[in-house]
């Protein structure tokens, strides 16, 4: 098994230490034993300089935006339209006019649902993987209900891995005009060939939208060098605030998309008859957004960024190696998949416990990791199974945290059997 | 080993792993009188009750449950308990099993009626998460008795 | 003019300044004066207790809600959910699953336009007033679109109220299924009669749907006092944080409604076949919610409750009173409209000085007001006016604030003359 | 007073007070070879141009303002400073305004072409909501402009 991205050159050292005083919350105790947070692919912690950045807007700089006259709204409407560059610098999208301030991965994806699916027609096809995120797959159930157009379902193999055959087959007959994809899966920590997937759908006529809400978090995201048309990511799993995600959309996509929600600051005109609407990206944010916690994603951003994605991709390449290896070691464990190139993310499961049981005993253990089917039903049935337990790493993990939960797996396992 | 099995888990009780590894009423019953289902999608924890009454009286009753250790626990010491009891005193000891894990406050010892070995549960109070997991026997048991009267 | 609510007995005295020590930014300077934050309408500023709440959750007390079974999911889960009680008890509720949780008021109407618009047909219409914000109209000329029904305007009186008469006439054929109408007017302060509106509004076999956006700020509310269906407001101008709103419904129509949003959370199960869902509230809240931000709206609550809407009213009469008394004394200004029952927001012009010139040379001295058509241009158009100028009171506004606006008033109009 | 006045606002000198109040060049031409509108639904603010042209120069314009004093006066010293040049000077003269508002970095002096008493918009830059207040009447141009050729 490879790591992402595959490294050349040296790749510069994390100081996870330093990292770590950043996070107040790492300092916590539960069940009086220090907190090993292994969650972090449900929703990172925030380092100071979010939580900072928020409070001190709170403090000294903040208005409603966009329609303030006032030195309060215009140094905070500059505030809020900074991060559409920080985020467009992110991404590496071509124009900061096509980045779309939305709640979170999940609003991105049912505006685009909404918004894009409005321009779909019966006869049409969507074609998601057999491995997405509820996100990914119950807005085009209902936009299936909604609009009569097809939903095709690409399988994966037992590895973890898209079936690339089978996904081609499906574009064949080029009735499929949008392609909504994970780029990293939550549950198997599979990276999907982005590039590949996408130039496949090219050629089948189809856009193609990449749900970035894990990857964004692993290694550095060039959706030009993807080929996306769409993208989406959520703030709150990128050591941002919660309340904050992202869509970006290829500008001449954004501009034949009718709006989604309607209000203020998303109109050009408004007469009792008829509104107008205003240019993109604004089109797509109806009324007072979340100003704070869009500051805050920036102020992550900008923090992700000067660790840089070098050091954060080897130190998750260097976990992730580390707790496979550990976990194969554990009587009984069974580790779910083996996609040929993953991220931080992985699921397991234990002969004779269940995973809530693990969970739990491990939570006693001052150990946080997820249990259940992760938002992630389809994928479950397609494993023959009903719930796994999955332990995720970020850039503050360290391998003593690793090696903390291979023990008290050990202990788990025994105490049951 | 010893940080596991000691207060650690107060909340996995010797006798909860014993009846998650091996229950004791765990079956089916060929011509059960009542039948009740309970489901967490959440888990996909499941368990299906067959009961036989004799009048108002529980004559026999078994479990078939697929789910986590408390779940599987929970099912079998439900079935021991509501056993040879008549439906009223079930119902009323499933209120009380519910009172224990989230009523306004822990239930005080002595006060109200004892449930003996269920009160192993009752350290779930602060595992508000797990709590599902020991009500979905009393789930199937409450549908099954759905079907009484009528 | 008389103030909302009459108040018989004495009511508590606010100590302001007290208060005030709570709002950090209000020891801010603007162009080297202090600052007179005018402009709360639009966005209030934040006490210590809402900024402190935030900050402590992500330093202390965080991880995704709902589905974690470990300590820290589990502790926020309940303080997430507990502000469903606190924001149930806020509006008393007849239960906590009645309230939804939106990005603000907003989204709350739009989820209301596509979830409840879902169940109108053809030959139903939609009734709003002629004051509405956009965002109580654009999301109805939105449904009016996708599904044929039709968008009916109650004419408002040139003081400023809304014309009962007429009102009752476009009521009286029955085909209006939902009247959405201002709780409380952001451009002329207006509060409407609620109740006399949804006593009507019953008895013609319509729903009622209150935008509260403004007034849930200035007085007690009480949906079932009001005879209400649907509420909604906004966390921001409630002195909470942004990116977080409520939508309150009384149950029997959230059960009736499809959901909006599709994602994780609103799920009970999915197949790739077919997904159901789950019970009220959850329904209509997909993906991640914005938890920081409602757990600070829980605090914004409590800190406006303890202070206690008797004395906040009361305040806020006072400040309404001598606004007016003393922006009658400017030369050559015209306040907008004179509403029988009126909250801490006015809106004025001045003879041959523009809006935005007002704006601008307040700012110059430290005052921030709002300058425009602040998302009511249909209003303007009744009022024959492209924009006022727009001063809007607080629970830290001072008398004194209110002099230093008229004073400055009264230079500028100098200035230009 | 004296807080107005001085330095409290550079922004509106006295120049901009006194053309918003009593324009020079308001009014309509009575054959126009091209005219051109610009609109700011934001705040209302609307104003026409009409233009009269010899070959490739501005013969005459006027304008017709209702808009704030800002947006009145940077059409009346639009109007004074483009008349009678060409065509060509006048789009150059409209990406200097535009420079001096929005570029980079403030026009350092006498390193570009002077904009003479069109610099009196330039403490703007800090006030990015009123930008487009002076803004209005060059867009207005541009649209007339837009007209030529073809
Ligand atoms: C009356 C009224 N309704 C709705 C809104 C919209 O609120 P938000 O922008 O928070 O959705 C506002 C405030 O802008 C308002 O004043
Ligand atoms: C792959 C994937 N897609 C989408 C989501 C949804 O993100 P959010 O809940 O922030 O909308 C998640 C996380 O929960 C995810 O892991």
């Amino acid at each position: 098994m490879s790591m992402h991205p595959p490294s050349t050159r040296a790749a510069p050292q994390l100081d996870v230490q330093a990292i770590r005083q950043q996070f107040p919350i790492l300092g916590e105790r539960v069940h009086d034993r220090p907190l090993v947070f292994l969650d972090s692919a449900a929703s990172a912690q925030k380092p100071n300089a979010v939580i900072d950045s928020m409070a001190n807007t709170m403090r000294h700089q903040y208005a409603n935006i966009h329609r303030g006259l006032h030195w309060m709204s215009e140094r905070t409407t500059e505030a809020y339209e900074g991060v559409r560059d920080l985020v467009a610098d992110f991404l590496n999208a071509p124009s900061r006019e096509e980045i779309v301030f939305t709640r979170n991965s999940t609003e991105a994806i049912n505006l685009v649902a909404h918004s894009f699916g409005a321009l779909l027609r019966p006869g049409q096809a969507v074609l998601v993987s057999q491995m997405e995120h509820h996100a990914n797959l119950v807005p085009w159930q209902m936009l299936r209900e909604r609009a009569g157009i097809e939903l095709r379902i690409a399988p994966i193999t037992d590895a973890g891995d898209l079936d690339m055959d089978a996904y081609s087959a499906l574009l064949a007959d080029g009735k499929v005009a949008l392609v909504a994809m994970t780029h990293m899966s939550n549950v198997l920590g599979t990276i999907t060939p982005a590039r590949q997937i996408a130039d496949l759908a090219h050629a089948a006529g189809a856009q193609v939208l990449f749900d970035g809400s894990q990857s964004v978090v692993h290694h550095k995201t060039d959706v030009q060098a993807l080929g996306a048309d769409f993208y989406t990511f959520t703030g709150h799993k990128l050591y941002g605030p919660t309340g904050i995600g992202v869509l970006w959309a290829r500008r001449d996509l954004l501009e034949r998309m009718p709006p989604f929600l309607g209000g203020g600051d998303m109109i050009s005109t408004v007469t009792f008859e008829h509104a107008t609407w205003a240019n993109i990206p604004h089109k797509f944010e109806a009324g007072t957004p979340a100003i704070v916690e869009t500051i805050g994603l920036g102020a992550a951003i900008e923090w992700v960024s000067k660790i840089g994605f070098d050091a954060i991709a080897a130190h998750e390449a260097d976990l992730t190696a580390h707790a496979l290896e550990r976990l194969v070691g554990v009587p009984g464990l069974n580790i779910v998949g083996s996609p040929r190139v993953r991220g931080g993310v992985g699921s397991f499961t234990m002969a004779d416990v269940h995973p809530h049981d693990i969970a739990t005993l491990l939570d006693r253990n001052g150990i946080a990791i997820r249990a259940g089917h992760h938002c992630a039903e389809p994928l479950m049935r397609r494993l023959g199974l009903s719930a796994t337990a999955r332990a995720s790493f970020g850039i503050y993990t360290q391998k003593e945290e690793i090696d903390v939960l291979a023990d008290t797996l050990v202990r788990i396992r025994d105490f049951f059997v | 080993m010893t940080t596991i099995t000691a207060e650690r888990d107060a909340l996995y009780d010797r006798l909860i792993v014993e009846r998650a590894r091996a229950p004791l009423y765990a079956g089916r019953l060929d011509e059960p009188d009542l039948q009740g289902d309970g489901r967490n999608p959440l888990c996909g924890d499941k368990t299906h009750l067959d009961i036989a009454l004799n009048g108002h009286h529980i004559r026999d009753i078994r479990h078939q449950t697929r789910g986590c250790a408390i779940c599987t626990a929970a099912a079998d010491l439900m079935v021991e308990h509501v056993r040879g009891g008549t439906v009223a005193q079930a119902v009323e000891m499933s209120e009380r099993f519910r009172a224990m894990l989230v009523g306004p406050s822990p239930v005080v010892e002595g006060q109200s009626a004892p449930l003996g070995a269920l009160e192993v549960f009752a350290p779930l109070r602060s595992h508000k998460a797990r709590i599902r997991c020991a009500e979905l026997p009393w789930i199937a048991l409450k549908e099954a008795f759905s079907h009484v009267d009528g």
